[in-house]
């Protein structure tokens, strides 16, 4: 249980990693192959948040005078998050484009049926 | 001397200024690409000199490593800086012709983007830059590949982008567990840190960035997407993932290996790995029909060859490989376009439908089957040293293993040979009763670059020591991992 | 303060299972929008208000706007 | 099969992810460059935010690719959309109901106005280029949906990505003119806290919220522009 409290982040992330790994793995619809890259991309950046956390300690803004230096959070993985949500975005919007064009091509968003070309 | 960020800013800022200039000129877009790369090219080379002698560090924002991010422009990155902006300048002079009724200014944005990710991934020297360069790259590469839109393209650039996207989320996993343990981003700065690859927490990382990167590389079994993605794209685009895109994959694996990870008990396992791409690669290249897919087929064939040169760990093999690289980017690059232009005369894909070429297109045939002899490593292309570098390597290691392999690559070569042969042969012999139709004149954007490529084959083929010292710089680079990092991180 | 994370852990990982789930698609995208903004709470747990914000503004809105768009422009169920 | 060859793969996935992640302390301090930023950022940058200083000066090489990366997706949906220029249908579009037009109407402006705020105040309070821009562009995505037909000026929105995108690379070969790094901060710090400080954070900052905004609206454009002429 201690194990559990202690970890509470990291098992979200971690499960969210897993999920989103299961969509992209098993289903067959390219919508929620997408969806799940967005589950995906959410579990990574809150393992990366976690990693910065310190116990106690405070957002990495001095936003009123007083505040400890000492007690305040590793702002170094917030801004890897930052860049990697708007990276993660487009390559989303890039995918999104890309299902509605297969959908136009092919009538189906079944990643089973449209394999044409094989090796 | 130029500052390295140049090389990746004058690109970046042309792309960005296109937009632009289109209201000034639609004409002059595309000059523009061939304009940065000649601006990469000149000075990259007048760098190179200096490179030799000492790594050049460049700090951005002012900030010492390992807090700011660096450039490291050793031996290896300006090696890979060089090769992208020339392959990047002719392939674009390639292009001054206009390829499609589609938006242009669209292409050359996105094609000067791809080449300046590749650019970024090769000259930075922290992780995380390393990871948003890549991505660059990839970005542009999927939006490439599905550029025609016609079915074909648009399936494989899906294709292509979930595999990649995967990839990059566990390279992204990998940086999260290397700050975690060591607290910084600096390869270097981590490097330091890590003695052995003993524990899991560091195995697991390094496992991440080999499969994130390898999906690039197209390292067996990560290559489903290439054949596809290499294809359904425009053969200017083509040429530019099988040359470049896939080179610089394998640089980043070999950078986490050599000297992020610092490997060398696991060479074994990569050196069967190359064979095994290589074998997997010839067979499936032997048996196709589309000259495209053939080629594709080839580089993956190409890469495992390099990831065998490499894997020996040895200076005398880590040139080879270098030069092989070299060699197979200029070599497909050649037969992309070469191919590329008959395909657009004769509008199908099918070799069958070459015949007759060597007539009707003298001087593109000559080119395809120069490419193709290189490729193949015949003398006096540049093919050859290459092959012979790595062969002396393999026989020079000794190992029961290496032996056993080397004969494998032997007979790869050979099934290599049988298909670019039946391909040059199609061009010249068959199809004899055919009516003689007219020669087709080589457009002037079009002859430049593959007159290029071809004379710096044989150029190279035939005084490979030329360039033999930086390739040994850049060996000793990746090899000596210790004055790597006490160059950056004192 | 643990507890509340432990139960907006639980219900993410809870609408992540659904999002997966769901044969409606249009369900499945606001299945995945709730996860984005419960782990926009979880980010401002975690003292990193810059990456909350990010996230609820484009993770939770600008994504499932996309989507949105997207299911609309295609097919509504899964197959 | 091809489920059962995932779900092994996934197992193996998930056991190696599970042994490093537990193996990396949650909560601990440790010994990081970000305790560098913690202690040294306000002095040696001058922003109060010290993500915003991590971002922009001490990491400003990532926001540069991370800018561009948006750039490239951007000009792929283009690509990929194609040559459709936009069909100068008169067709009334079915208009939302007056409740919702209106709310659109009166949102707008405030949502625009938040999101240059927090684009302004990066320096100084949580949010930034990367938020702010999110924000306006949500301001045109609601405007999409409530007010249908309503558009913003493609070439507008191309003309600025392009001046932000411009700016940023100016601002940091401006480093490099004066004879010191790309992207080095050659305006005062000024007094940290003051609107006016942080050397070259707010611009660059600014140059990115410009990019940002227009980049994804000119992505919801597309998407809205591309679902439009759909023969239902």
């Amino acid at each position: 249980m201690n194990f559990l409290s202690e970890y509470t982040y990291y098992i979200g992330a971690f499960s969210l990693i897993i999920i989103g790994l299961y969509i992209i793995l098993v289903k067959k619809n390219l919508m929620k192959v997408i969806i799940g890259f967005s589950i995906f991309d959410t579990g990574i950046y809150l393992f990366l948040i976690a990693v910065g956390y310190l116990r106690e300690g405070t957002a990495p803004v001095f936003s009123k005078p007083g505040l400890d230096a000492g007690k305040m959070v590793d702002p170094v993985p917030q801004a890897l998050v930052l860049t990697a949500i708007v990276i993660g975005v487009a390559v989303l919007a890039l995918a999104v484009i890309l299902a509605i064009k297969i959908y136009a091509h092919y009538g189906t968003l079944n990643l089973r049926k449209i394999k044409e070309q094989r090796w | 001397m130029v500052n390295p960020v140049l090389f990746i800013v004058v690109p970046l800022g042309l792309a960005f200024a296109i937009p632009l200039l289109k209201y000034i000129s639609k004409k002059i877009i595309r000059f523009v690409p061939a304009l940065a790369f000649l601006f990469n090219l000149i000075f990259a080379l007048r760098l190179i000199p200096v490179v030799m002698d000492h790594q050049v560090h460049v700090q951005i924002g002012g900030f010492i490593p390992p807090l700011g991010i660096n450039l490291v422009a050793g031996p290896v990155g300006m090696l890979f800086v060089v090769l992208i902006a020339l392959v990047g300048f002719l392939v674009s002079i390639y292009a001054f012709h206009p390829i499609k009724e589609k938006d242009e200014d669209r292409y050359h944005i996105l094609y000067m983007l791809q080449l300046t990710g590749a650019t970024g991934v090769v000259l930075t020297g922290d992780i995380f830059n390393l990871f948003v360069f890549f991505e660059i790259l990839c970005l542009a590469s999927y939006s490439l590949v599905a550029y025609l839109g016609n079915r074909a393209g648009i399936e494989s650039a899906v294709k292509y982008l979930i595999q990649g996207s995967l990839g990059s989320g566990l390279i992204l996993i990998g940086i999260g567990l290397l700050y975690g343990q060591f607290g910084t981003l600096n390869m270097a700065d981590i490097a330091g840190r890590i003695h052995s690859v003993q524990s899991i927490s560091v195995y697991v990382p390094l496992v991440l960035f080999i499969t994130g990167f390898g999906v690039e590389a197209a390292l067996f079994p990560l290559n489903a997407w290439l054949p596809d993605a290499h294809s359904s794209a425009p053969s200017t685009i083509s040429a530019v993932l099988s040359g470049i895109a896939i080179e610089v994959g394998l640089y980043a694996v070999l950078r986490v290996v050599f000297t992020l990870f610092g490997i060398t008990h696991m060479m074994g396992l990569f050196l069967l790995l190359g064979v095994l791409t290589l074998l997997i690669g010839e067979l499936c290249a032997f048996s196709q029909d589309n000259i495209k897919r053939m080629l594709a087929f080839s580089s993956i064939g190409q890469i495992g060859l390099l990831v065998f040169a490499f894997s020996l760990a040895s200076t005398l093999g880590i040139a080879g490989g270098f030069f092989q690289l070299i060699s197979h980017t200029l070599g497909k690059a050649l037969l992309f376009l070469a191919a590329g232009y008959m395909i657009a005369h004769t509008g199908s894909m099918e070799i069958a439908s070459f015949q007759g070429m060597g007539k009707r297109m003298p001087f593109t045939s000559l080119a395809f089957t120069i490419g193709a002899f290189s490729m193949v490593g015949l003398p006096p292309f540049m093919g050859f040293p290459g092959k012979f570098m790595i062969l002396k390597a393999a026989l020079h290691d000794g190992q029961m293993l290496t032996l056993i392999l080397l004969v494998f690559i032997l007979i790869a070569t050979v099934i290599e040979g049988a298909y670019f042969f039946r391909v040059v042969q199609v061009l010249y012999f068959a199809g004899e009763d055919l009516p003689d139709r007219e020669r087709a004149p080589v457009a002037f954007s079009r002859f430049v670059p593959m007159f290029l490529f071809t004379g710096l084959i044989i150029v190279l083929g035939i005084y490979p020591s030329l360039i033999t010292d930086l390739l040994d710089a850049s060996a000793l680079e990746l090899l000596d991992r210790p004055d790597f990092i006490k160059s950056i991180i004192p | 303060m643990e507890i509340i994370a432990g139960i907006l852990v639980l219900l993410m990982i809870a609408s992540a299972i659904a999002a997966a789930s769901f044969q409606d698609l249009m369900n499945a995208v606001i299945a995945s929008c709730i996860v984005s903004l419960l782990a926009a709470l979880l980010f401002y747990l975690l003292q990193a208000p810059d990456v909350a914000m990010a996230e609820a503004a484009i993770g939770a809105a600008l994504v499932t706007g996309i989507f949105v768009i997207a299911v609309k422009r295609t097919k509504r169920f899964e197959e | 099969m091809r489920k059962l060859i995932s779900i092994i793969l996934l197992g193996m996935v998930a056991t190696g992810l599970f042994m490093s992640i537990s193996q990396i302390p949650f909560g601990e301090p440790g010994e990081r460059i970000g305790d560098h930023f913690i202690n040294q950022g306000v002095n040696e940058t001058g922003a109060t935010n010290i993500v915003a200083a991590v971002v922009v000066s001490y990491r400003g090489f990532d926001t540069l690719g991370e800018v561009s990366v948006l750039f490239t997706a951007a000009m792929g949906l283009g690509a990929v959309i194609g040559l459709v220029r936009r069909k100068k249908t008169h067709t009334p579009i079915e208009p939302a109901s007056l409740i919702v037009y209106t709310g659109c109407r009166f949102l707008f402006p405030v949502i625009l106005l938040v999101g240059t705020y927090i684009v302004i105040h990066g320096h100084l309070t949580p949010g930034g280029g990367f938020q702010g821009g999110a924000v306006i562009a949500s301001a045109f995505l609601l405007m999409y949906l409530g007010c249908r037909g309503k558009r913003i000026r493609e070439n507008l929105s191309r003309g600025l990505e392009s001046l932000g995108g411009l700016l940023f690379i100016l601002l940091g070969v401006t480093g490099l003119v004066i004879g010191r790094d790309f992207l080095f901060s050659f305006l005062p710090e000024g007094e940290a806290g003051n609107l006016i400080s942080a050397g070259i954070i707010p611009l660059i900052y600014m140059a990115v919220g410009l990019k940002v905004g227009s980049e994804l609206t000119g992505i919801i454009d597309h998407l809205i522009e591309d679902t439009d002429e759909l023969p239902e």
